[in-house]
Parts: C-alpha cells; sequence; structure tokens
C-alpha cells in the first residue's frame, strides 16, 4: 500500500468523483419526476395508457441495467439512434429509476386509508382538491421511505456507467488498476469514495424519513 | 483448421440481423451463458440464505454487540454497490487465500454474502412485525426463545419473507450481469462472441444481440416478480382476514 | 550494501517457484491460458462455440507438446495481469505487449510477435499523423499499451476508454469517436473486413513485441515456454499459423515479416 | 347548539305532514351477488333523531353510506329536502356540503392542524370567507371545550377530543342533516361519554340526525324514531321508548338481551 | 368448571390466615423516568377474585403484566405460594406454567388450528403427554361450546369464540392463577357476553383471578375484593359491594359515574 500512488490518482478520482455525484442526482431527480407521471398514468382511466404505463414498469424492473445501457449505447445506433455515452447513462438509470420510483409512489398512495378519502368526500370535496389537500401530502409522505431506498439503489447504479466508458469512480479505478497495476490502492480510494457519498446521504434519508413521518403522523 | 471468418460472412450475409441468434449453436450458447449467470445466482442463494436466516434470528436477541457487528455487517453491503463488492473479492480473495478460485466462485462468494446480508435484514424485519402480543401469549404459555422463535415467531412471518427473498432472488440474477466484468462467461459475453464473429456478415447484431439478451432477463426475472406480488398480496389478505 | 546484489528484474529465478511447475501442469493434464474472446483473427469464438485465432493456434500447439489440454480462461485487456497474479491461469496468450510497467508484474517469455501502436479513421477524416488528433476523441480499450501512450505522450487527446474490443470497435464504428488507437496487428485485419476505413498511422512510438506471460516468479514454465517457442520458431510454426489465421484478415501490403517473428 | 343556523328546524320539527327532510323508497344494495339492503324505505321529518340498530352485519354502516352516496345503489330513491337525487357524484359532492357524517374513526386528516380541517371544507367548497367561519369555528370549539387544541395536530388529541373535533367539522358547513356511525365504537369507555353528551345536545336543537350505535342508554334516551335492521330489512320502526320497553319482534328482544350483557338473575 | 384440579381452592377459600396464593409487597415499575407503578401491596387469598380498576393509564395493564413477569420491575417482592421470586427469566416461565394469562385480545396463534393452539402449552412446554392432555381439551371446549370447532383456525372464529377458547387454552396447563386483561373490551358487545359467563363460571367454581375489566355490571358481581388504582397507586381496597354502592373517595366515584356514560338524569 502506498500513498504515494494514492495521492497521485487523488486529482482523476476527484473527477470520477464529481461526476457520479452529478450524474446520481440528474437521475434521482429525473426518476422522480417520470415515476410520479408513471404512477399517476398507471392509475388512469384510459386502458391504454395504463397499461402501457405497466409493461414500462415491468420490463425496466425486472432486466439489469447494464443490458440496458449495453442495449441503448450499443444497439440503438444500428437502427439508427446515436445518444452519447452520458445521456444513455442518464436515460437508462432514470428510466429504471422511474420504474422504481413509480411503485414507491403507488405503495405510498396506496397506503392511504380508504376512511381518509371518504371523509374527505364526506366534506364535498373535489377530486382535485382531495388530491391537493388531502391525498397528496399524505402519499408523499408515505412514499418516502420506498424513495429514499430507490435513491440510494439509484447513486450505487452510477458503478455499472463502467461498461459505456463513462469516466465515473468505478471506471477510473479499472482504469488506473489497468495501467498501473496497483490493485490495493486504487480499490482502496474506491471503496472510500462511494463510503463518502453513500453514508450521510443514507444517514440523512433516514433522519428525513422519521422527520417528515413524525411531522405529519407523529409516530 | 477452421474457415475464416471472412469464409462465414460470406455465407451469412444475406440474412437479416436476428438471425446471428439462431446461426451455429449460438443459441443454445447463450442459453448456456444464462445457465451460468442463474447457477451462481442460485448457488448465492443457497449458501446466503440460511446464513441470513441465522444471522436475522440474532439480530434479534438483545446482545447489543453482537448487533453492531452483525448491523455493520449490514450497512457494509447496503452502502458499496455490488460492483464494487464484486471487484474487491476478484482482486482480493484469490491472493489473500492463495489459492486457484475461478470467477463463478468468487461471485458465488460475493454474492451469497450479499444475500446474507439482504436476508438477515429481511428475517428480521418480520420476526419484529409479529405483533408484540402474540409474543407475550407465547411467553405466558411458558415457552422459552427457541420455543417462541419456533412456534411464534417463524410461523408468523414466513409469509412476509417468502416474497421479499424471491424478489431479491429475482435481484440476484439480475446482478449476475456484472459477471461480464470478471471473466466469468456469462450470457452477455457470449453475445458478444457472437457479435464479434459475425461482426463482417451483420454490423447491426448489437441491437438483436443486446436486445434478445434483455428479454432473456426478462423472462427469468419476470416470473418471479409476479409470484413475490401474488405472496405479498395473498400474506397481506391473509393478515387482515 | 553489501556488494554484489542481482537487480535484474526477470531473472531473479532463484527465489522461490510461483504458480504451477510445468510438472504440476502435467499432472492436472490441463494449462489454463488466458486469451481474448472478441478479438479476430487473434482470439475470438467461433459460431459453434469452439476457439479460434492466431493467438489460439500457439495455445494449442504448447498444450499439444505439453501433453495436456488446455482450458481458456477468456480476458478482456485490464484483467490480464490480474488473471496471473490471482493464479486463475497458468499463461496469457491476449496479445499482450511486452512493456516495462509490466515487466514488473508478469514474467514475460520470448516475444512471438512485432507490434506497434496504429491508429485506424475512416477515410472520410482520414488521421495520417498523431498530431491531427488534438482535441479530437480516440478510443481506446482499457489496459492495451495503446492507452498508456497516449494518456503518457498526448494529454490533449481525449481518450474514450472501453472495456473490450468488441466495444471499442463498435464505438467506434457508431461513430462515436473520431479514431480509434490500438496494436496495429488488428488494425490491419479490422481495417480489411471494414472498408471505408483505414490504418493511416501504422506505426506509433518504439516498435514492441508480444509475448506470453507466465506469473511472476514461474520460472519453471518460464523456462519451458521459452525453448518452446524457439523450437516452434526453427520449425515455422508461425510462419504457418500466420498463413492460416492472420493472412487472410489481412490486405495485401502486409508482409509476414511486419508481424512476425522470423528466423 | 348556537350553530344550528337552518332556520325551519325548530319550528317545523312538530309538522309530521311537511315535506320529510330525507325520504328513501325501496332502496336496494348489493355488492356483487350478496343484497345487503333489501327495499328500505323510511322517511325522516326535520329535526328528528333516527336510530339504527341491528346485529353486525345487518346492514347499518351500508345504509348510512348510501344515504351520502359513498356507496351507489342498485335500486330505489333518495330524496332530500323534496328532491330526488338522481346519484351523480357531482350532485352528491354538492349534497354532501349540506349532510354532515361522521365515521368511527379517524377521520381527522393527520396532515392538517385542528382548524386546517375544520376550515378545509367550509373555505374551499363552500367558498366562504375565512374571516366568516373562523368565528364560527371558535364558538364550536369553545362549545365542546377544546378552544386550547385549535393549532393541535389529530395525533395530539385523545380518541374522545378527536371525534368531538370530526363533529365540530362536520357542523361548521352549517348541514342540514347529520350521520353518525358508530362514533363512539372504538373510544376507551370513559371518553365515550362526552362525545355522546355533544350529540345529545345537537338532538336537544333539533338536529336532524340519523345515528347507529352500540350504547343502548343513549339510544334510548335520543331516538325519536328506532329502525331495527337485520339482514338488510327493516325489520321493526317504532318510537324509541316503545321499541326500548316492548319491542315487537322476538329477534328484537334478544338483540336487546344480548347488549346488556351481564343482567342481575344469575347465569351457569 | 370441571378441570380445575387444583386441590387446595375450594377447600380454603374462606381461610384467611393461610399464605396468600400471591403476595406483591412494594411492587415498583418505571418506564425509564415515568414511574408508572409507585409501591404496589397486597395479598390474593386462594379461591379469591380481584378486580382492577381504575382509569385509563393508571396502571393496570402493567400491574397484571408484572405479575407475569412480562415486565421487570424496579423495586418491591411478587410472591407466589410462599416463595418469593427473584425474577429471573428462566425462573418466570416456570411460574407462567402455574399462572393463566388471557389478554385483551387476538393472541391465539392464528397459524395453528384451535386444537393446536390448546396442545401447544401443556406438550411442548409442560411436556405432558398429548393423550392426557387431549381428554382435558374436549372436556373444556364441550364446556364452552365449541367442540365443534376443535379443527377450525382463529379467524373462522368470532371474537367471543376466540376469547374464550384463549381462557380453555389457560386452563389446560392447569394454572393456579389467572390473569385477564380487558378480554372483552375488543369484542362486539353482543359477544361480550358469551366471554364474561364463562368467567363467572370460573369465579363460582373458585378460581383464583385477578381481572382486569371496564363491564361494571360483571365486576360488581365476581369481585371479592376491587383494588381502584391511579395514577400507579393503590387508591381504594374494598369488598366488590362496598366499593360500587358507596366508594370512599371522590376519584372512585367519579370514576363510577362516568363508566355509566349515560344516566337517567339530564345533562347539558
Ligand atoms: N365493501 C364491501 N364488499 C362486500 N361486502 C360488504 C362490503 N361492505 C360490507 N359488506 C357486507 O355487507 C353486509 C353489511 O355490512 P355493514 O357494514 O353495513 O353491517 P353493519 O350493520 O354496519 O355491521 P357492524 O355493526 O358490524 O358495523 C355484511 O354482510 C358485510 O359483509
Ligand atoms: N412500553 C411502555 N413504555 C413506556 N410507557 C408505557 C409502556 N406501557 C405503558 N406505559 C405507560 O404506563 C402507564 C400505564 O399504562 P397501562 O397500560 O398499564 O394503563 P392501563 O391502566 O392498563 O390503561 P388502559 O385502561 O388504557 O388499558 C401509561 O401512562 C402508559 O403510557
Ligand atoms: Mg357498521
Ligand atoms: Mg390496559
Amino acid at each position: 500500500m502506498s500513498w504515494e500512488v494514492i495521492q497521485q490518482s487523488l486529482p482523476l478520482f476527484e473527477k470520477a468523483f464529481i461526476l457520479t455525484l452529478r450524474l446520481s442526482a440528474i437521475a434521482v431527480i429525473l426518476a422522480t419526476l417520470l415515476g410520479l407521471v408513471v404512477a399517476i398514468a398507471r392509475d388512469s382511466r384510459i386502458p391504454v395508457v395504463s397499461q402501457i404505463c405497466a409493461t414500462f414498469e415491468e420490463l425496466l424492473r425486472n432486466t439489469p441495467l447494464l443490458i440496458q445501457l449495453f442495449f441503448l449505447y450499443y444497439g440503438l445506433p444500428s437502427i439508427g439512434l446515436k445518444l452519447s455515452a452520458e445521456t444513455c447513462a442518464i436515460l437508462g438509470s432514470s428510466l429504471l429509476g422511474a420504474a422504481y420510483m413509480s411503485g414507491a409512489f403507488r405503495g405510498g398512495f396506496g397506503g392511504i386509508p380508504k376512511i381518509q378519502i371518504e371523509s374527505a368526500k364526506a366534506l364535498g370535496l373535489s377530486p382535485l382538491q382531495m388530491i391537493r389537500h388531502v391525498i397528496l401530502p399524505q402519499g408523499l409522505v408515505r412514499s418516502v421511505p420506498a424513495m429514499a431506498a430507490n435513491a440510494i439503489f439509484l447513486v450505487k447504479e452510477t458503478s455499472v456507467f463502467t461498461v459505456i466508458a463513462v469516466p465515473e469512480l468505478t471506471n477510473t479505478a479499472r482504469d488506473l488498476i489497468g495501467m498501473y497495476y496497483r490493485t490495493d490502492e486504487y480499490l482502496l480510494v474506491l471503496v472510500i469514495a462511494y463510503a463518502i457519498i453513500l453514508i450521510p446521504m443514507s444517514i440523512i434519508l433516514t433522519l428525513l424519513e422519521r422527520r417528515v413521518r413524525r411531522g405529519t403522523f407523529g409516530d | 483448421m477452421a474457415p475464416s471468418a471472412i469464409d462465414q460472412a460470406l455465407v451469412l450475409a444475406a440474412q437479416p440481423g436476428w438471425t446471428v441468434i439462431f446461426t451455429g449453436d449460438n443459441f443454445t450458447r447463450l442459453l448456456g451463458g444464462l445457465w451460468t449467470s442463474v447457477s451462481v445466482a442460485g448457488l448465492a442463494l443457497i449458501f446466503g440464505i440460511p446464513l441470513g436466516v441465522v444471522l436475522g434470528a440474532l439480530r434479534i436477541m438483545h446482545n447489543p454487540i453482537l448487533r453492531a457487528v452483525l448491523r455493520l455487517y449490514l450497512e457494509f453491503f447496503r452502502i458499496i454497490p455490488t460492483l464494487v463488492i464484486l471487484f474487491l473479492f476478484y482482486y482480493i480473495l484469490p491472493r489473500e487465500m492463495g489459492v486457484q478460485v475461478d470467477g463463478e466462485t468468487i461471485a458465488v462468494v460475493a454474492f451469497g454474502l450479499w444475500v446474507a446480508a439482504e436476508i438477515s435484514d429481511v428475517v428480521r424485519g418480520a420476526l419484529i412485525s409479529v405483533p408484540k402480543h402474540q409474543v407475550d401469549a407465547g411467553k405466558a404459555l411458558g415457552m422459552n426463545g427457541l420455543q417462541l422463535l419456533w412456534y411464534v415467531r417463524l410461523p408468523q412471518s414466513v409469509n412476509l419473507m417468502i416474497p421479499a427473498t424471491i424478489n431479491l432472488a429475482a435481484r440476484v440474477i439480475m446482478t449476475t450481469s456484472l459477471l461480464l466484468l470478471i471473466s466469468v462467461i456469462d450470457v452477455i459475453t457470449v453475445g458478444q462472441q457472437i457479435m464479434e464473429a459475425n461482426r463482417m456478415s451483420h454490423p447491426d447484431s448489437a441491437f438483436w444481440v443486446y436486445g434478445f439478451v434483455f428479454l432473456l432477463y426478462f423472462i427469468v426475472c419476470w416470473p418471479l416478480a409476479r409470484i413475490a406480488q401474488a405472496l405479498k398480496k395473498r400474506a397481506k389478505e391473509r393478515n387482515n382476514g | 550494501a553489501c556488494g554484489s546484489s542481482s537487480s535484474g528484474s526477470s531473472d531473479s529465478s532463484a527465489s522461490s517457484q510461483q504458480g504451477q511447475t510445468v510438472e504440476q501442469i502435467k499432472k492436472a493434464g490441463k494449462i489454463r491460458i488466458a486469451t481474448f474472446g472478441d478479438l479476430p483473427p487473434y482470439g475470438y469464438v467461433k459460431n459453434d462455440g469452439a476457439r479460434a485465432g492466431y493467438d489460439v493456434a500457439l495455445g494449442n500447439k504448447l498444450a499439444e507438446d505439453l501433453g495436456v489440454k488446455v482450458d481458456w480462461v477468456q480476458v478482456n485487456a485490464d484483467g490480464r495481469v490480474d488473471a496471473l497474479k490471482s493464479d486463475k491461469v497458468d499463461l496469457v496468450l491476449a496479445n499482450f505487449t511486452v512493456t516495462d510497467e509490466r515487466k514488473q508484474v508478469v514474467d514475460f517469455a520470448s516475444p512471438y510477435m512485432k507490434v506497434s501502436i496504429g491508429v485506424v479513421s475512416p477515410d472520410s477524416a482520414k488521421i495520417t499523423d498523431a498530431d491531427q488528433l488534438k482535441g479530437k476523441t480516440l478510443a481506446v480499450t482499457k489496459g492495451t499499451t495503446a492507452e498508456t501512450y497516449f494518456t503518457q505522450n498526448y494529454p490533449d487527446v481525449t481518450l474514450q476508454k472501453y472495456d473490450s474490443k468488441t466495444q471499442q470497435f463498435q464505438a467506434f464504428k457508431d461513430g462515436r469517436v473520431d479514431a480509434l488507437a490500438d496494436d496495429n496487428t488488428y488494425l490491419y485485419a479490422w481495417a480489411k473486413e471494414n472498408p471505408g476505413y483505414t490504418v493511416g498511422v501504422k506505426t506509433l512510438g518504439e516498435e514492441s513485441t508480444i509475448a506470453p506471460a507466465v506469473k511472476k516468479g514461474n520460472a519453471d514454465l518460464l523456462k519451458w515456454v521459452n525453448s518452446e517457442i524457439k523450437t516452434l520458431t526453427d520449425d515455422g510454426f508461425f510462419e504457418q499459423a500466420y498463413q492460416t489465421e492472420l493472412a487472410p484478415s489481412f490486405t495485401d501490403d502486409i508482409k509476414p515479416e511486419d508481424v512476425i517473428i522470423t528466423k | 347548539m348556537a350553530e344550528n343556523e337552518n332556520p325551519a328546524t325548530a319550528a317545523n320539527s312538530n309538522a309530521a305532514t311537511e315535506t320529510p327532510l330525507l325520504s328513501v323508497k325501496h332502496l336496494r344494495k348489493a355488492y356483487g351477488d350478496h343484497e345487503v339492503l333489501k327495499d328500505i324505505s323510511f322517511d325522516v321529518p326535520r329535526g328528528k333523531v333516527f336510530v339504527l340498530l341491528g346485529p353486525s352485519g345487518s346492514g347499518k354502516s351500508t345504509l348510512i353510506r348510501c344515504l351520502n352516496g359513498l356507496e351507489t345503489i342498485q335500486g330505489g330513491t333518495i330524496e332530500f329536502k323534496g328532491r330526488p337525487v338522481s346519484g351523480t357524484e357531482k350532485e352528491w359532492r354538492k349534497l354532501r356540503t349540506e349532510i354532515g357524517m361522521v365515521f368511527q374513526s379517524y377521520d381527522l386528516f393527520p396532515n392538517l392542524t385542528v382548524a386546517q380541517n375544520i376550515l378545509l371544507g367550509p373555505t374551499k367548497v363552500q367558498k366562504r370567507d375565512k374571516s366568516e367561519v373562523e368565528p364560527q369555528m371558535d364558538r364550536l370549539l369553545a362549545d365542546v371545550q377544546l378552544s386550547e387544541y385549535r393549532n393541535a395536530y389529530p395525533r395530539e388529541l385523545s380518541g374522545g377530543q378527536k371525534q368531538r373535533i370530526a363533529i365540530v367539522r362536520a357542523l361548521t358547513m352549517n348541514p342540514e342533516l347529520m350521520l353518525f356511525d358508530e362514533v363512539t365504537a372504538s373510544l376507551d369507555p370513559e371518553m365515550v361519554r362526552e362525545v355522546l353528551e355533544l350529540m345529545l345536545r345537537l338532538a336537544k336543537e333539533h338536529m336532524t340526525m340519523i345515528v347507529v350505535t352500540h350504547e343502548m342508554e343513549f339510544a334510548r334516551r335520543v331516538a325519536d324514531t328506532v329502525l331495527f335492521l337485520e339482514n338488510g330489512v327493516i325489520l321493526e320502526r317504532q318510537s324509541g321508548e316503545d321499541f326500548f320497553t316492548h319491542p315487537a319482534t322476538d329477534r328484537a328482544r334478544s338483540f336487546l338481551d344480548s347488549m346488556s350483557p351481564i343482567t342481575d338473575d344469575e347465569e351457569a
């Protein structure tokens, strides 16, 4: 184990670290927004729309991100659609993330007790008012734990971007190992880099979860 | 000597891209690659689930040190991306153990320990979801810790554990896609060999081969997800009814 | 500080034997050889699942002479060193270019091919000099000499680093990069198969050699391989293998002497 | 209660010939094949209290839910203030501002404070001015001695307090009819009383109410009319006093027996 | 009841000078800083029925759980049959086979049939022979008129039936003391009666019992002694008759008032 080797690699890792953070953030945000849309559309009264969304969700949830990326990056150009590596990475992980987030939202909204909706009705609230004052606030809070788990999952999945030559953390570590054969040093930096992102993230999300829950339901 | 790539290409070039999947032994080779992936996942589960159940049961005990250690174990696997864990085992395990280990074995060990970590949390979650009054009722009959586990906690929580375990199985199978990166001849590697062998005759084979592998994974994992969902729903209904 | 310490890197065979000896391999009845699976005509897999190519032919010949069968382990460029280090294979026959860095971590046998870095580019935007690459993107495979060379000598070139040969060529054909750098030996073959592309830069940097590699310290196997390569060279095995495996994939302007080591 | 601003109630409560506030005719309700309500008919005059009694599963909750449009009905008609209800969701939404309903439990919105819970309907649905509704809310909260909980969240209240707030929430919309479905069933015994007292007070102020309850003492005191349901059919329809002193059917008698769990004659 | 095989009960029930079956002295219990039980002392002679009354949160459940070792105590002693209980989990496990307990609800194991539920304790914990326990179980099931449900699962039973089975399950272990914590609290009113009747019968057969209940009529009839708890302290200790007719403290009086939710004098 050589400190010097580690030190020399730090600038490269720093770049990769920032890229990983950036891609993670974009993926989580897009996945959340798109997931909400999919969740709502799955409840749509138009059967075609809800079926398309269900298929989308099932297809993506049940296939590995790696093969999705290969398909996007290497497969699609065969039919004339060429997207950059970063675009593929963002597209792949936010679509996959959306499928997971949609599940989180549906779980959260599905968990609202029927009586809440009925008492909203009994007050004469219109469907929109019901969504605005009762369903959204309660459903979102119930979705938070699953959303947090998905967010962490998505950050970890950025490591798979390595296969389409996106120079994120894992890619950088493997690259350095391939050039200089200092396996231990680079792996150590790699693990620490992920820990720096994910440990605080997981702690913050757990606190947030608790806070939001207590704020709304008091338990 | 075997015919060169050019000879093959002349014969095959006339056919549409998807045919590469069915050329020669390619189809069975792809299935063979898939079987490698599935069997690595299967072995990891066989090895990881029992370990996870034991760890999960230990995690509801009162010993704080044991609980902290097991929690740390779980968190490590939760925080570090599976791919990185796989690399850690791939690079470090054979060297430290001084024995020859192939990629499959490494994957089984790495995935198995990961499965054990996840299962321990599933089991713990399920066990503590058994209502307190049920446990109290068991205690009131004079049961000891093991009897409580065996007669009260486990039977009332397997309903919850099974769907989560099946979901995990699907996830492990999907994660075997990473085997490609540690030199295991998995379904994707076979796919790439096929694309390479036919790169002159079918420059568009990537679309078809990757598409086909995508489909293969879906065919394996989707039914598992459906079964898990159905069981979960049934467990919920039974709990309410 | 005590006088004569032999600091010769690859010849310090007096130290402890590493990896399997020839005897152990014979006893096991199989030799584990790392090779590429996606690099025709050197190492690839045919539609019937059989491995073929120039490296593979050599491997088969070595095994035949040892009287054992081959356990092929498919690797990517960046996995070759670790495959040896972690005892996953006995021998690497995967177009492994001899470099100083690599000599620190593995032991190379006598070379069996000549190689140099080349750059292939589309005819429409042909690159004939490495300096033209400044500000452009170049595909390389991780863990290859091309990657190291451009990283050290041309920091202005944007490298796109791929895991495998399949992926780098695919990305190149898809037009994701302006050019691709790799061993000129593959590029000759690839350019022939893909009309519209030319190896505009045929040699870059120093000419190097390709050699079998064994685990650092595996003196026993190394010795055997060296003598074997000598015999095979004398017997004309490499010329013959060139004709069957490589020549059909190359354009006519490539001569055997450009690639293999004769006499 | 001060807030019952419906001018009609007190004056008309004795005029039986008036149009009834609510009139149900031949109402039928089924879940799939399972007929839960069969040919139910009754009229509720203004200012009267109807108590629905009957064993578990007899259809009391279902009936009361039909009267608020929470269940679609399979046959019969419901008339409110003399006008038949066609049954579209839009029409029900309008009517629900005139019909208050309180459920067994948990029906305050946990994400809103007490005041926000109460103001939601009047301001958002009825589009009344907050400045007009707030004084009314404050008076009602004072009436039920819960003024100090104005800004509390439901989780900070006891069960009895929650149910009183739920009643206040319904009253603030100035309903002409109140529906109560076992509003004390999940309360601790000591909290039952505070809720029942509030309901008794409403009855005294001539609020028209339909009440499902298991509290027999309360039912006896509050009921102008008792409807005794069994198997989705009205078996008995009596004045409150008559029903409790001499029920007409055996079924009602044994029901009443079962509801006073241990009587003074020994059993074994 | 036929199965109460404890030879001591009937004969000794009047001998107050005998060692009490259970003796609690200066018991203290706290959750963190919150003292839930403060210096509780009382003796339960064999064959007597003690009823614990008191408002919600006064510590009744906590006390009864302490008597079964389900809560660890912070001070005082518990003596059972004259021997002090040291409080190790192992000792409690042994004692729990002699002390039966029935909870508010849902305490049958849903994954086992009625018979399996009942046999579990005697065969697995007491290691008695199945062939010996089964006839006893069958007699008890016949006593409570539930023989036909022998192989049913708990989900197929009504709440009242479940609670009767839970009592049978406890009785089959031949306990010398029975603890009941609001066993009818979550039952539909019509089912309360069948459970209370069973408990009355046990009392008549001189089973020693400690009962927490909100059913005042029942408490009045069954109690030899009433302990009235408030804030973790025994405020009153009276014979059953005395407590209900002239409670000594104001607090007990107002508690009794609150428990008969609506009395015949008008309120407003
Ligand atoms: N959503 C539903 N789907 C199917 N059946 C239902 C549904 N809701 C109620 N039922 C059935 O309708 C019948 C009447 O139920 P309801 O809840 O109205 O009875 P209830 O008189 O209110 O009983 P309780 O006193 O227990 O509240 C029951 O047989 C019940 O099983
Ligand atoms: N596990 C616990 N942790 C902390 N406090 C508790 C716990 N269990 C009970 N308490 C507190 O102890 C006090 C007594 O509770 P307990 O359940 O014994 O009352 P109770 O008299 O049985 O009331 P109820 O009539 O509502 O059943 C209450 O203040 C309660 O909040
Ligand atoms: Mg009901
Ligand atoms: Mg209690």
